[in-house]
């Protein structure tokens, strides 16, 4: 299956956005953030702390939803989901 | 008009298009790029979310307030400083409606929409922290 | 630009020219000839007194709020549901200083400034009765 | 001398305006508005009572400056003078 990450502002200078990822059955949204993050050490220590949890303030949304991050670790992503992960919005 | 958008509006038509029946009210706000020692700003949007999150709070304020009409328009992309960031007209047939509609408005917009800036300095950029600590709270 | 007049303004120009050095929201309010089924509205005003009543208030607006600019352009004469009557600009650092400025001018104007309105129906007409039953209670 | 008297809205659809008098040295202000005012019934009654003292709601301004109706029968008028009566202001 097919899910796509988007990462905004800081999240996206490190990271990268509108990355295509091809997960097998079952994985865990927590997961699959985490994996795709590791591919650059700033970007992955911006989203998640030393024990591997989700930094406080970071929002998460799957298909314009809001996730709350402490349930990102029991949530299986699904094909064609659209998971976004961003710092507090400052827009105005 | 609720829209995310790099193009600059016409504030001018935008107060003649908001004239709906009944409007005895209307009340701008323009949020502009301010001289904090920047050289330009970029705005950056998760755009669906933020419109449909900008559509659903114009929603809420036209009921809350009985609005007679409401736009909201969102910059991104790179600005100057002066530069129009935001744009939200609101009519009401009374101007107490109006002022508190409008400041409902930009309060919310501040709390949930998705949208970051970056303000560009000599030295580099830095982006703007949140007002809300958690954001999209309400999303 | 604090003017007593009949003719309209441009409220983009308007806008545009209250950006002065430091501003970071513009609240513009715009008080519209309202269809209470009426023909036209007719406004009068002791004119000198009117302006410097509003410059009057304009200043105490900007002490107050740290306004870094102010317009207040009150029409007089011959009005159509949908005109322009009273166009208030101003500027501030941040909004909370933008709206609570603007909010105050409006207020004190409708204290203290001699201005009249008349609305003309098909029946004739009637004068539009003070909302403070004083009136130029400042002055 | 000369004084002018200034009536606005329904005070001027009753008496008119821009009014230009010549009163005796001494003349006090109330006594003047109302030497004027009774040249038309409807404007006198619009303006005074029927003990002749101001109704509560007019308001008077001399040169520009607000004039309590209740000392407008201890102030005499001065040469040059523009007198202003009117109903409560709804501008806005």
């Amino acid at each position: 299956m097919t899910v796509k990450l988007r990462f905004f502002a800081r999240f996206r200078e490190l990271l990268g956005t509108d990355i295509i990822v091809e997960p097998h059955d079952g994985t865990l949204l927590a997961a699959l953030v985490a994996e795709v993050a590791r591919k650059n050490t700033d970007g992955y220590a911006a989203i998640f702390d030393e024990q591997g949890t989700f930094r406080e303030f970071v929002i998460l949304m799957r298909n314009g939803k809001r996730v709350e991050t402490a349930e990102a670790g029991t949530i299986t992503v699904a094909d064609g989901d659209e998971i976004a992960v961003f710092p507090p919005v400052a827009g105005g | 008009m609720i829209r995310v958008q790099a193009e600059d509006v016409n504030i001018g038509a935008l107060i003649e298009a908001a004239k709906r029946p009944g409007t005895g009210a209307v009340v701008l706000f323009d949020g502009i790029v301010r001289d904090d020692d920047i050289t330009e700003m970029e705005l950056e949007a998760y755009a669906e979310v933020a419109v449909a999150e900008m559509e659903k709070i114009a929603r809420a304020a036209t009921e809350q307030f009985r609005l007679l009409h409401v736009d909201i328009i969102h910059r991104i992309g790179r600005l100057r400083v002066g530069d129009n960031i935001l744009i939200i007209v609101v009519s009401a047939g009374h101007r107490p409606e109006a002022y508190a509609g409008s400041r409902y408005i930009i309060e919310e917009i501040k709390k949930s929409v998705p949208i970051w800036k970056k303000e560009l300095t000599k030295d580099g950029g830095r982006w703007v922290p949140g007002e809300h600590g958690h954001g999209a709270g309400k999303l």
